[in-house]
């Protein structure tokens, strides 16, 4: 078989094939992949809530509200058994972090008892901030049924309730602040109602 | 040919990471752990794979002076469709690998090959020339995992061997560095005890 | 007939030699040591001694079985660098956490170059700041001075940077100073920090020494402090309740410690006078910076490195001041 | 008085004058002398005599073959025994006239009297006239042709003469004792070469380590147009550049003369050589030499016919101590060591040092850690650490922009350096690459 | 102030090179010359800065309103590649001394991963067009920093005798590790 | 969901076309012509631009290919050899076959027979000394024993014999790349044609002073008395300058010259064991 030449008409034409057909291709897996991907999010998703607000039996991601606050968003998922309110789970961020911003999913109790807290999304630093992480540390523990009225969500340094991780105020600090900020969002939303 | 040697050139004597120094990006970001290099090598063995594959057998079709837009199209339409199957399937290790996905489209390796090899030589022969080179870049990313995750966190493939945390530096970016410069220095000496 | 020496000239030299040097600054660091052993007691005389000795012994076995070649650990470099890496570790640090920074500064930061004069970093800092990634929460917490007999269990508190920036979160630098120690007791020592910082009065003695012995010049650390003091200054000036005072930035923490012995180290520092001061200038300002904008209370360590770094472009791009203007020939 | 110095760089080796205040004594000639033809920058010397030819002391026996060069007269009086190859201080072999001494007969145009004579009437033609017949060559151990020194290049002006009376060598003595003891005669060699050279003002600097020399001179220019100024011991304050700049705060352009900044630079002892010359018709035939050394028995200051060979010397100052194992022609900072002591004083030698093994011998060499201590002393502002290893690396091309042609090759680099580099060796060795790479391209 | 923060994080920060680990090759690769690394970076800037221009408009205004975000890859790669050529042509014959300082470098970028890595975060990070703009710019001065000091440390390097084994590559990785370390110190500044 | 399939074919279409379409043009109107050798051999090179050869990019590799004579240091890492190979054969670069040749030392001025009258006691490099002295040798033509020719030597083929000190060359090592024949200052080393089984005789001796003096210096040195020049049938010596030189592409290596030679200058390697008296030991025969 012969090389084919560089010709005006065959390099464009080329060009033209093979994008054409790997845009076939790409569209095709995408077509295919589609709905894992959505489905694989949305378990993501349903995983944080089932951990911070357990026991619901509906599609809590479907029923979301956001609100914009501090230059981002937060999201209020409602998780409901049967017709009851089990609680909200309330994605939450905050930029205070040691390396940036990190997003936790906060789950309250209609009367804003904190259930439980799961980190979503973070980079600080192994070893150190995340062990923020659940199971990492008991850090995320003492927040479990804490109320913030009486719970001052502030670590001890800042003369609040809460114990910060070793040699991670930064991150301590951050997480406080992401905690409120999710209450706070809480509360606007329940006044709403 | 000898398909063998073919294949077995990518291991050591033409180890992408350890003797080329290709790639390095990948390399260095994703081996946290040795689960996140073995997946990072997979998705690009399949990749060079793949594109070797395909090139090889157009390689006659396409003229000259198109070939790299052409083939890097071809590349690039291999790793969006690895971007979406690991979104869709391992979504933990998508967001582990996060950027270094996309980003196999611009790794030396796999252009090179398309280019130094596969546009030259047949189907088989691009085939088992992308395995090799896939394989022995994952081999050095699995390794290189391996070691930091050991030294990092004592963990080996997310197993905990030892309790507490490790040398910390070494999940670090700075110990990517090191340690990858240390493997090298390790990798040339057993090249230079084999040959 | 006599069988004469014949050399190119010159035929005389000094008595100065590189252990001579060494050991100048040894000498020059015992005023320190000595206040640190009188406030931290037997804490610090561990750290030192493993620290030491441990550098000696890489150092060794490094060249001897690795690098197969003449081991020059008693030439006093290793020892210096033992010395000043245990001079900036908490003194209730395990000792074995020791052992491995010496083996990161001896073996990463030095004999990867090829030992004494060849590395690029300063290696008692790429031993320290080594650790300090690896065990930060044994690096940052600091036992408190007068426990003589107490060493990883001795009680931890913070340094007065420490409760700077961590007191600066939500409360004014008015507020803090009430907390951190003295000026007076900055200059003796008698506060929390790193084993041989403490004392700015000893490092200074240690400094006329160096000076007087004409072991560094004073390029260098002149030009650090006097940056520290102007640049933290001016921002005190702009707002004295944001921003710590420069007699509080001069005296805590590690910046006596690094503008006199670690920023001077000669194979890491420029070689031009010019050189060494835009190397010092840039050391002080991005010390301040660390210290009053980044996350770390501290960044003398940070700063060096860095500058470290920049050393051979400084070399490079800036050179003595050479005898006579060029001239066109015709 | 207050004293001056050059600004930068520089250092301070123990002086060990150990001759200082020692008269100076004449030396009968040898009994063979041996004068060599290139003993001066420049083109070699043309030989005019032959093998048996009879000669006097002041004879002419080789002309000088250029502008660049000088003539050379016989120092002694018999007859040439051979013109031949004879071992110089480096080993190798050079053209030299060996002369079997008879008597000790002079020319008679010369004249041999004390008597101080003053006031020439000559006019400035007429002195670089004799300066140049008379073979007179810089005494201060560069050799050059001092003719040449005299006749300032077009667009250049000479505002102002300065004398080195530095010497800032460790050991050396040879100048210091002509300032003592010939100082009236120097002083009409230096008015001699201000006319010459059609200058004003001169200006005689000497360090401080000899107080006596200063006050000596200062009370013998009194009332002339001559200044004498005390400058603060420093090596290398003798190298004309640091000179310059010491008492003129002149900076002699990189790859420039004096001349340049409107300076010309001559030794005390040329000054006297031509005072002798053009006064006294005498020719440089000889020259005052130190002898000294830390085990020799008379360390001595001796006034030598050129062609004297230098065992002659030791054994006038005691004979060659036991345990020598260096013998160096100059001073320990920039003299050369010899291989052997069966070779002539020529016109540049102005000392005979000996060592023993332990100052001899250099130190092991340790890898250089970067203390910069030679860049802080290299007088003229290089970076010497650098120049070595580009120059051990053969990275030759590299060293021409680190500027290697401006070192003086005065030491200081080596000297100071405590890993005892052999800095100014490499640098020397670059300095010959660069050299040649330089006259290939400008010869393209 | 913002758009300062944007370059000060880029450059010390988070370094790309660094931090993130994008543009190893180029920055192992072209680091023995100070000079050439100079000319490397202009080349990257230029490149860095109109490739995140160039791919932030046709993401926004393609594929987002087509909803094929998915093809983000793919175009960018395409688009870089052409833009590359493109400046390289045009440089070489409007401006050879241009070329000569910077598109010699040119090919080198279209597969530093550098670029595309800048162009896909730019978009990942939800900046404005002006912000995507200063990340680009701080991005590349951020390369250039490392690579020209690293550069710097490289020349001397050869002048000092670094152990056989480790030479050439090795060290740089080294050195690169230590100066990681060393900017590690801007941690949190931003 | 076809529709997207649609729009993604559309688009990738559209801005390939139009990249193609706007490259080419532009590629016409900004033509420049170059040496269009230097695009043969880029195409050769794999184009993956990654600068693993230390260039930027490959054009400029392959620039550098075609404008440089030499290519130690030029290599393609992701090319490799048969990458390397292909731009040879463009550039018509095959290696000129050439008789082969290998480093020679000649001086056989070893301590026994060249007496050291000093110490050398500065910088240790040949290139140092020879500028400045002798050596420690009287001998003004000796090798100076510092190995500046080892040290350039890249393929360990010469190193100091700590007895003679003097350089040994290892034949079957040696490239004869010259290196060490450019480093010596004093010329010494010599390429000479390689011979069967590495045997080869030559003049062990550059002094081209009087027989007298160069005699007293080194009892082995060659004293210029014409006695092997006069023997030889093959025309293979000359005389100049008081010295001996044997042409290595003449001689025929029949051995008459070497027992003439009145102070043993001729040196005879590698041959079987001699009928007569061996001459002086050398120190290259321990190559075998
Ligand atoms: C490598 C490294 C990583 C760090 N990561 C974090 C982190 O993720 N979170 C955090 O809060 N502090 C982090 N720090 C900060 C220190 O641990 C420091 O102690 C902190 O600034 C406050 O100290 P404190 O918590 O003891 O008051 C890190 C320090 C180092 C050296
Ligand atoms: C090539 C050459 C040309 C010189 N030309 C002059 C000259 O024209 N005028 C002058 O005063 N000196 C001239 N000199 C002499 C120098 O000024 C100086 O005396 C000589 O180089 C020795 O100085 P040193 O002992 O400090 O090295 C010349 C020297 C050299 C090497
Ligand atoms: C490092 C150095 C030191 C010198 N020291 C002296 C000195 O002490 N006395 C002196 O007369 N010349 C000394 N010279 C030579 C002078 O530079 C210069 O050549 C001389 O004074 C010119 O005078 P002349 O031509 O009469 O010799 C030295 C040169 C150098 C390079
Ligand atoms: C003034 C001076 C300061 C020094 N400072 C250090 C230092 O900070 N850290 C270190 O490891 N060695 C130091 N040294 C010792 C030595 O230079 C060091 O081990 C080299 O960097 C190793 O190549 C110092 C030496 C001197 C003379
Ligand atoms: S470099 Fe030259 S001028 Fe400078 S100190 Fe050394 S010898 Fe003197
Ligand atoms: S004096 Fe010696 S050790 Fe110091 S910088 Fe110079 S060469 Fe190096
Ligand atoms: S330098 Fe070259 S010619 Fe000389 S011995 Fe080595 S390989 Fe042979
Ligand atoms: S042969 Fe030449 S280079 Fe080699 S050691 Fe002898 S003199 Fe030196
Ligand atoms: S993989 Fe990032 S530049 Fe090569």
């Amino acid at each position: 078989m012969s090389k084919t030449e560089s010709t005006f008409i065959n390099m464009t034409a080329t060009l033209v094939v093979v994008t054409l057909v790997a845009a076939g291709l790409l569209g095709s897996v995408f077509a295919l992949t589609k709905e894992p991907i959505r489905l694989a999010e949305l378990k993501k998703k349903n995983k944080a809530i089932q951990i911070v607000v357990p026991g619901f039996d509906n599609e809590p991601s479907q029923e979301v509200k956001s609100m914009f606050v501090d230059g981002d968003s937060i999201y209020l998922y409602t998780a409901r058994k049967g017709e009851a309110v089990l609680g909200t789970a309330v994605e939450t961020f905050t930029n205070k972090g040691f390396s940036g911003e990190f997003k936790l999913m906060v789950g309250f109790a209609p009367d804003g008892t904190i259930i439980d807290i799961a980190v979503i999304k973070h980079s600080e630093t192994p070893g150190l901030g995340n062990k923020m992480e659940k199971g990492k540390s008991d850090f995320s523990v003492q927040f479990m049924g804490k109320h913030p009225d009486s719970f001052k969500l502030a670590v001890k340094k800042d003369r609040g309730d809460v114990d910060a991780i070793t040699a991670s105020t930064i991150t301590s600090r951050a997480y406080c602040d992401a905690v409120t900020r999710a209450y706070e969002a809480f509360m606007e939303s329940q006044k709403e109602n | 040919m000898n398909q063998w040697k073919n294949f077995s050139k990518g291991l050591l004597k033409e180890n992408a990471v350890f003797v080329l120094i290709l790639g390095m990006c990948p390399t260095l970001g994703v081996t946290t752990s040795a689960t996140n290099g073995l997946g990072m090598g997979l998705a690009t063995t399949f990749v060079l794979i793949m594109s070797n594959l395909v090139v090889s057998l157009v390689k006659n079709l396409i003229p000259d002076k198109v070939r790299i837009p052409a083939f890097i199209v071809i590349i690039a339409a291999f790793v969006t469709v690895v971007e979406l199957v690991m979104k869709g399937y391992v979504p933990a290790l998508f967001d582990a690998l996060g950027l270094f996905i996309p980003l196999i489209v611009v790794n030396c390796v796999v252009l090179g090959r398309a280019e130094a090899f596969a546009s030259k030589n047949t189907v088989w022969s691009s085939i088992v020339d992308g395995a090799g080179m896939g394989i022995g870049f994952t081999m050095a990313l699995t390794i290189l995992g391996a070691v930091r995750e050991l030294l990092g966190s004592g963990a080996f493939f997310g197993m905990k061997l030892i309790s507490g945390d490790g040398l910390l530096l070494f999940i670090l970016p700075p110990g990517a560095f090191l340690a990858l410069g240390y493997l090298i220095v390790l990798a040339n000496m057993i090249k230079e005890k084999t040959s | 007939m006599n069988k004469f020496i014949v050399s190119p000239s010159p035929h005389a030299y000094t008595d100065e030699s590189v252990p001579k040097l060494m050991y100048g600054v040894i000498i020059s660091l015992l005023p320190a040591l000595a206040v640190s052993v009188f406030f931290f007691g037997i804490g610090m005389i561990v750290v030192t001694t493993v620290s030491i000795v441990s550098c000696i012994l890489f150092e060794y076995l490094i060249q001897k079985y690795m690098m197969k070649v003449k081991p020059t650990h008693l030439d006093g470099s290793a020892m210096l660098t033992g010395m000043l890496l245990a001079f900036c570790l908490p003194t209730n640090i395990p000792f074995w956490i020791v052992m491995i920074g010496a083996l990161a500064a001896v073996g990463i930061g030095k004999m990867t170059f090829g030992g004494l004069g060849n590395n690029i970093f300063n290696p008692a800092l790429v031993g320290r700041v080594f650790l300090f990634i690896s065990f930060p929460v044994a690096m940052t917490s600091w036992p408190e001075v007068g426990q003589w007999m107490n060493y990883t269990d001795a009680v931890t508190g913070a340094t007065p940077l420490g409760l700077m920036k961590e007191g600066l979160a939500t409360q004014t630098v008015a507020e803090i100073m009430p907390r951190v120690p003295s000026f007076l007791h900055l200059l003796m020592g008698k506060t929390m920090g790193s084993a041989g910082e403490v004392s700015a009065l000893a490092l200074l003695l240690g400094m006329c020494y160096l000076l007087y012995r004409k072991i560094i010049s004073w390029h260098i650390p002149i030009t650090i402090l006097a940056t520290v003091v102007v640049f933290s200054g001016i921002l005190w000036l702009a707002n004295p309740d944001r921003f710590a005072d420069p007699l509080f930035h001069l005296l805590s923490g590690g910046l006596m410690l690094g503008a006199i012995y670690m920023a001077t180290d000669y194979v890491t520092s420029p070689m031009s006078h010019k050189g060494m001061i835009i190397y010092g200038v840039g050391i002080g300002v991005v010390t301040v910076l660390i210290r009053v904008f980044g996350a770390y209370p501290e960044g003398v360590q940070f700063a060096i490195l860095i500058f470290n770094g920049f050393t051979p472009l400084i070399n490079k791009f800036v050179k003595p001041k050479r005898f006579g203007k060029e001239v066109k020939h015709v | 008085m207050s004293l001056k110095t050059f600004s930068r760089g520089g250092v301070h080796p123990p002086e060990h004058k150990l001759s200082a205040g020692n008269k100076i004594i004449e030396l009968p000639p040898p009994e063979v002398a041996v004068i060599p033809v290139a003993q001066h920058l420049g083109a070699p010397s043309k030989v005019l005599v032959n093998r048996g030819d009879q000669v006097k002391v002041g004879q002419l026996i080789a002309e000088s073959a250029g502008f660049v060069s000088s003539n050379i007269h016989s120092s002694v009086s018999g007859k040439v025994l051979k013109v031949d190859q004879f071992m110089d201080s480096s080993g190798y072999r050079r053209l030299a006239i060996q002369i079997q001494v008879e008597g000790d007969q002079w020319l008679d145009t010369i004249d041999r009297s004390d008597d101080l004579v003053r006031n020439s009437v000559l006019p400035a033609e007429d002195i670089r006239k004799k300066i140049l017949e008379a073979g007179i060559v810089g005494l201060g151990g560069a050799t050059f042709p001092s003719h040449v020194k005299l006749m300032v290049p077009q667009g250049k002006t000479s505002e102002y003469l300065l004398i080195n009376g530095v010497e800032c060598e460790p050991y050396l003595t040879a100048d210091h004792s002509l300032m003592m003891e010939r100082s009236e005669e120097l002083l009409s060699g230096i008015q001699l070469l201000m006319k010459g050279l059609g200058v004003e003002r001169a200006i005689i600097g000497i360090e401080n380590n000899k107080p006596d020399a200063i006050q000596k001179m200062q009370q013998v220019v009194q009332g002339s147009s001559v200044a004498v100024q005390g400058l603060k011991v420093k090596y290398p304050q003798g190298g004309e550049k640091q000179l310059v700049k010491a008492l003129l705060k002149r900076e002699v352009p990189s790859g420039g003369l004096p001349i340049d900044v409107g300076v010309v630079v001559f030794n005390v002892g040329t000054a006297l050589a031509t005072y002798e010359a053009v006064m006294k018709n005498r020719p440089l035939i000889d020259r005052v030499v130190t002898v000294t050394g830390k085990s020799l028995e008379k360390p001595s200051n001796f006034q030598v016919r050129i062609g004297t060979p230098v065992s002659y010397l030791i054994e006038q100052a005691g004979g060659l101590p036991e345990n020598t194992a260096k013998v160096i022609n100059g001073g320990p900072m920039m003299g050369r060591a010899l291989s052997t002591i069966d070779v002539p004083v020529v016109k540049g030698s102005s000392g005979i040092l000996l060592m023993n093994e332990d100052e001899a011998r250099r130190k092991e060499v340790k890898p250089c850690i970067r203390c910069a201590k030679c860049v802080t002393v290299c007088p003229m502002g290089l970076e010497p650490y650098l120049l070595m290893t580009l120059s051990e690396k053969s990275l030759y091309e590299g060293m021409e922009p680190e500027k290697v042609m401006d070192c003086i090759e005065c030491g200081s680099c080596s000297y100071t350096c405590p890993s005892s580099r052999p800095l100014l060796d490499y640098i020397r060795l670059g300095k010959g690459e660069v050299g040649k790479i330089m006259r290939a391209s400008s010869a393209v | 102030m913002q758009y300062i923060l944007i370059i000060i994080a880029a450059v010390f920060v988070s370094n790309i090179v660094l931090n993130q680990f994008l543009g190893i090759c180029p920055f192992i690769g072209v680091s023995s010359k100070v000079e050439t690394a100079i000319g490397m970076t202009g080349a990257v800037t230029f490149v860095m800065v109109i490739a995140t221009l160039v791919t932030y408009l046709i993401y926004y205004s393609v594929l987002v309103p087509l909803d094929i975000v998915y093809m983000r890859t793919i175009t960018f790669i395409l688009v870089i590649a052409s833009l590359v050529q493109l400046v390289e042509i045009i440089l070489k014959k409007i401006s050879p001394p241009l070329y000569q300082a910077l598109g010699i470098f040119l090919p080198l970028i279209t597969t530093n991963c550098a670029v595309l890595g800048v162009a896909v975060l730019a978009v990942q990070k939800d900046f404005s067009l002006l912000e995507s703009v200063f990340y680009a710019t701080g991005n590349a001065l951020g390369f250039g920093l490392a690579l020209i000091t690293f550069s710097g440390i490289r020349e001397q390097l050869d002048l000092l005798n670094v152990p056989k084994r480790l030479k050439g590559v090795p060290i740089a990785f080294i050195v690169a590790g230590l100066m990681a370390l060393a900017f590690m110190g801007f941690a949190g500044m931003v | 969901m076809s529709q997207i399939i649609i729009y993604t074919i559309i688009t990738l279409v559209a801005i390939g076309a139009t990249a193609a379409i706007i490259l080419y043009f532009v590629a016409q109107k900004f033509k420049v012509l170059e040496d269009p050798r230097i695009d043969e051999v880029e195409a050769a090179l794999p184009a993956a631009n990654c600068g693993g050869c230390g260039f930027p990019g490959c054009h400029n590799f392959a620039e550098t290919l075609v404008k440089s004579e030499n290519w130690d240091n030029l290599f393609c890492p992701v090319g490799g050899n048969e990458t390397m190979a292909k731009a040879a054969a463009i550039l018509g670069r095959e290696a000129i076959e050439q008789a082969p040749r290998v480093a020679v030392v000649r001086c056989n001025g070893t301590p026994e027979f060249r007496p050291r009258i000093n110490s050398y006691d500065g910088a240790h490099t040949c290139a140092i000394i020879h500028s400045l002295y002798t050596g420690e040798a009287g001998c003004p033509f000796g090798c100076l024993g510092e190995g500046d020719c080892v040290v350039v030597c890249d393929f360990d083929a010469i190193h100091m014999d700590p007895d003679t000190d003097l350089p040994v060359v290892i034949d079957d090592k040696c490239t004869a790349c010259g290196a060490c024949v450019e480093a010596c200052p004093r010329d010494i080393i010599e390429l000479r044609k390689k011979n069967k089984k590495d045997r080869k005789i030559f003049v062990s001796c550059i002094n081209e002073e009087k027989g007298v003096v160069a005699k007293k210096n080194c009892s082995v040195a060659c004293i210029g008395c014409s006695k092997c020049f006069n023997v030889c049938p093959h025309e293979a010596i000359t005389m100049e300058n008081n010295l001996a030189f044997i042409d290595s592409d003449k001689c025929k290596l029949c051995r008459k010259c070497v027992p003439v030679c009145p102070t043993g200058a001729i040196l005879e390697l590698n041959f079987p064991p001699p009928r007569k008296k061996e001459p002086v030991e050398a120190s290259e025969t321990k190559t075998d």
